[in-house]
């Protein structure tokens, strides 16, 4: 049941199989050569596969198999979020009065989207502290990315042509690489022992060449940066802003908000915080946040509210509509092709509804209490390098366990497959030497946090009498440990690849 | 505690009491108290799950989704049969992480696999990515790769090229530096010009067919982009890849996409699915993920993200692209869907859009006072001229139950500063509607 | 990845706990006390199972993954017809214009289901020749029963109270056990040597006595009765009635029908021949077909057209609407607490409309061919013991196997098991010895079934050189052998009996 | 070959070829060819999925599911969570057949355990089945086997019993030769005979609440059929054994019931799911499928069909039932909903019932000419008598949104020959839309 192989569906493939069917159109059979000129035709038609609607079914349902979800258990991937997202908000998600409307119709056939884009922006303003949203990103590095474009224009509009973004050295790979794409040269800063931002190494690298610095708080080790307002004024000084990668934002809702910790762009994962399934790798949504000097720079067109009739009442013929669109003053421009990943949008909209202030609150709580429970109850079992109060997620390392039995992080994380739970985020952040980064979130129970702790107790311990079984980890998985060394030196990135390798 | 929150009472005390907590606010100590908020947020309680359901109903409520739609301009409301929405919504698929793990991710991982060669075999080129977030950012990334490869700054974009997609280059531009010299049309088509003054491009970028529908004669397209020594970036359809000729049969270097056609949802725009195809050159700089065939330990094919040294998570800011989370669901959902289109199947919406194109076209240019905007030959959407301003003129139409396309910005009509609209036809549309349709839309705009 | 045991809905329980949440009604909350008598209160309330919405929702997904279904692979189970059942149906199925109609509502307010049955009816009656339909049996078995009623009314109104039914000893077990509850005595006629009904010992059995007999056809080896048109005239002259037990409609479809063989009664089971999925033994739908003069004796009230305005005028303030109710003269009454499994008509009308007349005969063509190819492909691996042209079906023995090996269809059963297939029916039909009833059905390929051959043979020779694979099997499935004699023998048949066991 | 049908004519060709024939009109050669069909079915040409959805979409669009609802009478239109039909919705469930193959089954049967295990604690009563067909199929079954267990064919059913149940008992009972005795209401409730005149019945049938909605004393039928050496079949409502006692409390021997409201759509009737839980006597004589737990070749846990010898296929004319396929699904959807709803859950969906009925119960017999039917104490439901008929009035009421509720014919009603309602609240209903249907009541009463 499941666990051999899937052939692939060029292999089920027959020539004149089919699955597909089509509308009756009433329309005349004008022939391919009739419309197409000659030039342009496709001859033959591009090979796709050729299967029939069974064994389509059939074979995705068997893929489907051999994949874990967070439905499937749990799924304690550090800076990952991967907490259990309500199925109602998949019932949302399929609202034909949503899905089926076109992106470009005008707004005044598209007042429930424009509607709930204006809701959800003033619950995302309330949430995080500042003045106004973008939806348009598609997600965290698309946000991150349009954050510094806009750290650009302002400046740009003070006439002030700054080089330099400030990044902590635990900070999440996007972070650098939207630096470089909005124009900006990276400057590490380094941690100190705490886990936190090297305050006097950051004043010494504060100058006003520096546009800007992005943080994320909780950072990537799960410690709050305690002296973030001492951070922010620091950089607000020079003339910098603060940018606030939202990744980590489940740790903290309706407990403090990035706008009062001093930053002025916030860039929001609503498919880590907010009810999206991952989706194995999307798609997300990434809005940016600004305070209100920075509103009028802001992506655009921006859905927004006009003075005058009530919601509801679109679509009345002669009144002007309640929402529209409106492009900012000094928008950086379009980022995407479209208004964002709107059904993400919707999701996290519902979740909102559904949580109220009181429960996104608990959202955190449980969120911080199960991470801070687990770093208690691992105590001894692994190293924790910092090993004080944590917020949503915690770092063990085997950095030891490697020394002493050559058995790693990774093989750790490859040995706790094999007891029904996805791996942590392993080398990651890069500070911690075989880093096994846990975020548990906060929908997991007691019992299942126990059953983890276990788990990787046992693993613990096998390990040092014998390095065996977590090396050679896993064993009941679909497959067993994949070549990943020879994917990249024998590349095979498609079945047409494969048949001519 | 909260409805999702599993925890009782109970629970929080023994979890408290081993943290030697008495509350869960301690928990926050480490959050300076001047930060942390005093009373809650201020947003309402929370509803149960049949009040949120109603809420939102409402909302979709206020959306004219009844409507017959005629309007794409890169966004079309194709079939999507019950088994892509069955397969795709399998909760194994919809609730994974990215497959960094991959011995439990060999059902995502596979099903890029296959994703990346039915987009290898649409654009006619060697290798896919695992999908990037919409056509913009796959464009975007076409460029960048396009420019790191040439070294040379200056892109070349033809107007055919969505407006959207153009307005979102220009707004990467500012951070990348990129040059962007828009290229005019001329009845319908892109007029490359015959030498470049100024800065030489590294990168031109077409679109097949383009934003009025017309198809491209992209030999003219990579006969300069061969004199400028630039790469050749083509954004295609993959829809219209039924039966046309591929980027890469074409000569196209890059390939770029909106897979949009290709089982999702029009969803007001979003998520999307970006779609990246390029030459075996290329593969070390492309953005994005990639899945590749290895083996497992006991030797039996597996899947796994490849060449992931180009990633932003390990190369950090020398990495090919910032992308990180992209539309992998889409990706899948468009396996699915072409899974169940097949060859034939393809070909087919292909044709039959074309079909009820054309026939649309002559329905509507039999109207007085409005004529086709451009002579070249269009597939699967076509541009007309309007005696009334667009806007208007879908308002109109709505009125009757028709979205009827998309107005035309004065840049896009062209130097006579008409009126023109975007019409678009899949195969959805049957006779029946596009008679109703030329019927209402000979009385709306007049 | 799903291989280890999952914990009862109760295990994961703790209290306090949950899932659910409600409407906000707006009505005062009056206690359980003032509401409700105190002799009528059950205090404390029923302790049900107290999870979270996401244990809830790992527990049902990981009970899923342990469960093998059509869409997992191919599921040749005899006399069962699992055949893939188009999405569509399911698409059809979920539509909130029939799930949302009250059973109780007028007809006025449900024309739409109205006019699905009538058009239903007159589909279903076309396919099987006969004049009228009644919808309200739930399954097979309560078709049967409905049959025989009206079988047992027909002759009470004549005034005839004949007292046995015959059926032939190849008979599927709800036959002769809904004799029974028909108030009739089942005598059992036996097959002769070409698997078929032995028509001169039908002969001596016939007499006034004989209310009628039930058949399938083809039978449950798969055969065709040929000598049908005999048959029926011989039941038909001492004046019985010839029941049709519809099971195996799938291999006949647009070829013959029931009427034109000289059948009176025709069951029909909607969830093998028409796209109802098995639900794991359910839902199905029964519904039961007879000839014009036994349409007065049809189970009531049934969905008619009445004469007058057309479809679709329904609702209209004023105007009778085109579909209504009706009960027939003579009618048996009700069978069911409403019209009948109502979901699963609208699928049956959904697959009869997309595969219409064509794609009907089609699917008895494939169905039959599927079933023939197997029985040549695996001649000379198993026993045949009927090895002639068959219909949907075919039936092997593996009574040498089990006396040369000890190994029976049992274990050959729990065999394929481990190959990824399902097994197919076993030890029936009951004149088969260790019989293993094979129905690919139509919606397998050729690919398919050449692999299951080659499995079966694999297994089979495999056997013949060591039994042990085939009686330890299976070991791949989540659970190996399981113990079906302990659990008759401490019957444990609730978690609470467990408890207290 | 068609739609459904993956052959190719090259594989359809290879496989005559294998059997030697050279059509597929060969394959039925052994049906006599005087009946086989000379020309095909005379039903239209197939259809492709978009028209079959349009089609059946047009079907569904035609009855008024748009009513807000007071309708009941053993059918209800609670809260169905997202949860519950993504989960029920899985494919493995929908796709299984009955679990003859425990190893491959355990997630269908480890269901049903729960389910058996949850219909038990609801009723009361040790044992519980995997389902039946409906609630009268359930009330027929567990007449059949108090009579098996009695050896007396003479059954007293209560006129509280649902009406269209008692229907299905008679028309079982030409069949099975029971003699059944209709036991009339005396203001709401079954007037039990303090002797039996004639035969002595073998089994009681009440229901709790009865169709009317009121709570039976069900020690008073206790006490009858203890006179009588009876067994006591009681037809109970899970929704409302949130806060009722249970069947098994009141010293019921079997219970049955109807289990629609456990998670399943109103569905126009059906499917829906006949539960059905009795004392350890009666295990052998149980109807249906029965799942027990038992170990593996390894000693892991593992559960199985089991007491099959008194089913059908084993036990053919000696079999306890003729059920076959049941309702399996139906039930996996009960035990995914009460997981939803879990203890505080069902009691709160209860309470909340009992909220709305009694709310609208004052607002309706606060109108001119509209009273309470019956004294007796309701629930969830209730009936009132009218100033017009039944019918009239739901035909009014639809007309402002509402369906009104069934109305009861006239044996129900009793003496008076009044016009009567019987009246649902479920807890979908809020205080706002009560007001509003009592304002149209009023209207549509005068
Ligand atoms: C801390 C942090 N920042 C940024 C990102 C990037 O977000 P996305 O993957 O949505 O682009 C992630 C997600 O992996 C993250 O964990
Ligand atoms: C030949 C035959 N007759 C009757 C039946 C009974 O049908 P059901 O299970 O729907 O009651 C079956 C199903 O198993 C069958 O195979």
């Amino acid at each position: 049941m499941g666990r051999s192989a899937e052939p692939t569906l060029f292999e089920l493939s027959r020539p004149g199989r089919r699955a597909w069917s089509l509308r009756r159109s009433g329309l005349a059979e004008w022939t391919v050569e009739e419309l197409v000129p000659q030039e342009h035709r496709r001859v033959p038609p591009v090979d796709l596969a050729e299967v029939s609607e069974r064994d389509l079914v059939a074979h995705f349902t068997r893929l489907s198999q051999r994949q874990y979800g967070v439905d499937t258990g749990a799924y304690p991937l550090g800076s990952c979020t991967m907490k259990y997202n309500p199925k109602l908000c998949d019932e949302v998600a399929t609202l034909p009065g949503l899905t089926a409307a076109h992106p470009g119709a005008p707004g005044a056939l598209t007042q429930g989207w424009l509607e709930l884009m204006v809701e959800l922006e003033a619950s995302l303003t309330e949430i995080t502290g500042m003045a106004a949203v973008s939806f348009q990103p598609a997600a965290g590095a698309a946000g991150e990315l349009t954050g510094l474009l806009i750290m650009r224009a302002w400046h740009a509009s003070r006439g002030d042509g700054r080089q330099r973004v400030l990044i902590p050295d635990s900070a999440h790979g996007t972070n650098p690489a939207s630096v470089v794409l909005g124009g900006y040269q990276v400057v590490t800063v380094p941690s100190d022992q705490r886990g936190c931002v090297d305050t006097a190494a950051l004043r010494r690298l504060l100058d006003e060449d520096v546009a800007g610095i992005m943080l994320t708080n909780p950072n990537t080790l799960g410690l709050f940066e305690e002296d973030i307002v001492e951070i922010a004024s620091a950089v607000h000084e020079v003339g910098g802003l603060l940018y606030y990668d939202g990744a980590n934002l489940n740790a903290i809702l309706g407990v403090v908000r990035p706008g009062d910790m001093g930053f002025d762009i916030v860039q929001l994962n609503l498919h880590k915080t907010f009810a999206t399934p991952h989706g194995g790798g999307g798609p997300g949504a990434g809005p940016v946040a600004v305070t209100g000097r920075l509103a009028p720079f802001l992506p655009g067109p921006r859905p927004v509210r006009r003075s005058g009739p009530p919601a509801g009442a679109a679509g009345r013929p002669g009144q002007t509509p309640p929402f529209g669109w409106e492009m900012p003053e000094q928008s950086i421009g379009r980022v995407h092709s479209w208004h964002g990943n709107a059904i993400v949008l919707a999701r996290a909209y519902a979740y909102i509804l559904a949580n109220g202030c009181d429960g996104l609150r608990r959202v955190a709580e449980a969120a911080v209490l199960n991470a801070n429970w687990l770093r208690h109850r691992l105590r001894g079992i692994f190293e924790i390098p910092y090993d004080r109060p944590n917020m949503h997620e915690m770092v063990l390392s085997a950095a030891g366990l490697r020394q002493r039995r050559g058995v790693g992080a990774g093989d750790v994380a490859k040995r706790l497959l094999e007891e029904g739970f996805h791996a942590p985020t392993v080398h990651f952040p890069l500070v911690v030497r075989d880093a096994l980064m846990i975020e548990p979130t906060e929908t997991e129970s007691l019992q299942t946090l126990e059953a983890l702790a276990c788990a990787l107790q046992r693993i613990a311990e096998e390990a040092e009498t014998d390095a065996g079984p977590a090396r050679m980890a896993p064993r009941t998985t679909p497959v067993g440990r994949v070549d990943e060394a020879r994917a990249a030196r024998r590349l095979i990135p498609t079945w047409d690849a494969r048949a001519s390798s | 505690m909260g409805h999702f929150v599993p925890h009782t009472e109970a629970d929080i005390e023994a979890m408290l009491g081993l943290l030697g907590l008495s509350s869960t606010d301690e928990l926050f100590a480490v959050v300076p108290e001047a930060l942390r908020l005093a009373v809650g947020l201020d947003l309402p309680a929370g509803l149960g799950e049949p009040d949120v359901i109603e809420a939102m109903t409402a909302l979709a409520g206020r959306n004219r989704t009844d409507l017959v739609c005629f309007a794409g301009g890169g966004a079309y409301d194709h079939e999507i049969p019950a088994v892509t929405r069955a397969l795709a919504g399998r909760s194994e698929f919809v609730t994974a992480y990215t497959p960094y793990q991959a011995e439990v991710a060999q059902g995502v991982l596979q099903a890029l696999f296959e994703f990346q060669t039915l987009v290898s075999r649409l654009a006619g080129l060697p290798v896919a990515n695992a999908s990037l977030y919409d056509g913009a950012s796959a464009a975007v990334e076409g460029v960048n790769l396009a420019v790191a490869a040439t070294g040379r700054p200056t892109v070349w974009v033809s107007r055919g090229v969505h407006p959207h997609w153009r307005a979102v280059l220009a707004t990467m531009a500012a951070g990348s530096g990129h040059h962007l010299v828009e290229v005019a049309l001329a009845d319908g088509l892109t007029a490359w010009p015959e030498a470049h003054e100024g800065e030489r491009p590294g990168v031109l970028v077409a679109a097949y067919p383009n934003y009025l529908g017309c198809l491209e004669d992209l030999g003219a397209a990579r006969a300069a982009a061969d004199r400028a020594g630039a790469l050749l970036v083509v954004a295609f359809d993959p829809v219209a890849s039924g039966v046309l000729r591929s980027p890469g049969d074409w000569g196209a270097d890059v390939a770029v996409g909106e897979g949009q056609g290709l089982g999702t949802a029009l969803s007001f725009g979003g998520p999307y699915l970006g779609l990246f195809a390029c030459s075996l050159d290329h593969v070390r700089r492309l953005p994005g993920r990639l899945v590749g065939e290895t083996v497992d330990i006991e030797g039996r094919r597996a899947y796994v993200a490849t060449l992931r040294a180009r990633e932003q998570d390990i190369r950090r800011e020398r990495a090919s692209s910032n992308v990180c989370t992209n539309q992998t669901l889409m990706a899948v959902t468009a396996a699915i869907q072409l899974g169940w289109l097949g060859t034939a199947g393809l070909a087919q919406v292909a044709l039959a859009c074309a079909r009820g194109t054309r026939y649309c076209r002559d329905v509507l240019c039999s109207i007085d006072g409005v004529e086709p905007l451009v002579p070249a030959p269009a597939l699967r959407e076509f541009a007309v001229s309007l005696p009334v301003a667009g806007d208007v003129l879908v308002e109109r139409l709505a009125e009757e139950g028709f979205l009827a396309g998309i107005p035309l910005a004065p840049a896009m009509v062209g130097a006579s500063g008409q009126d023109g609209l975007l019409v678009a036809v899949t195969e959805r549309r049957t006779r029946e509607q596009i008679d109703a349709f030329g019927a209402a839309f000979d009385k709306a705009v007049h």
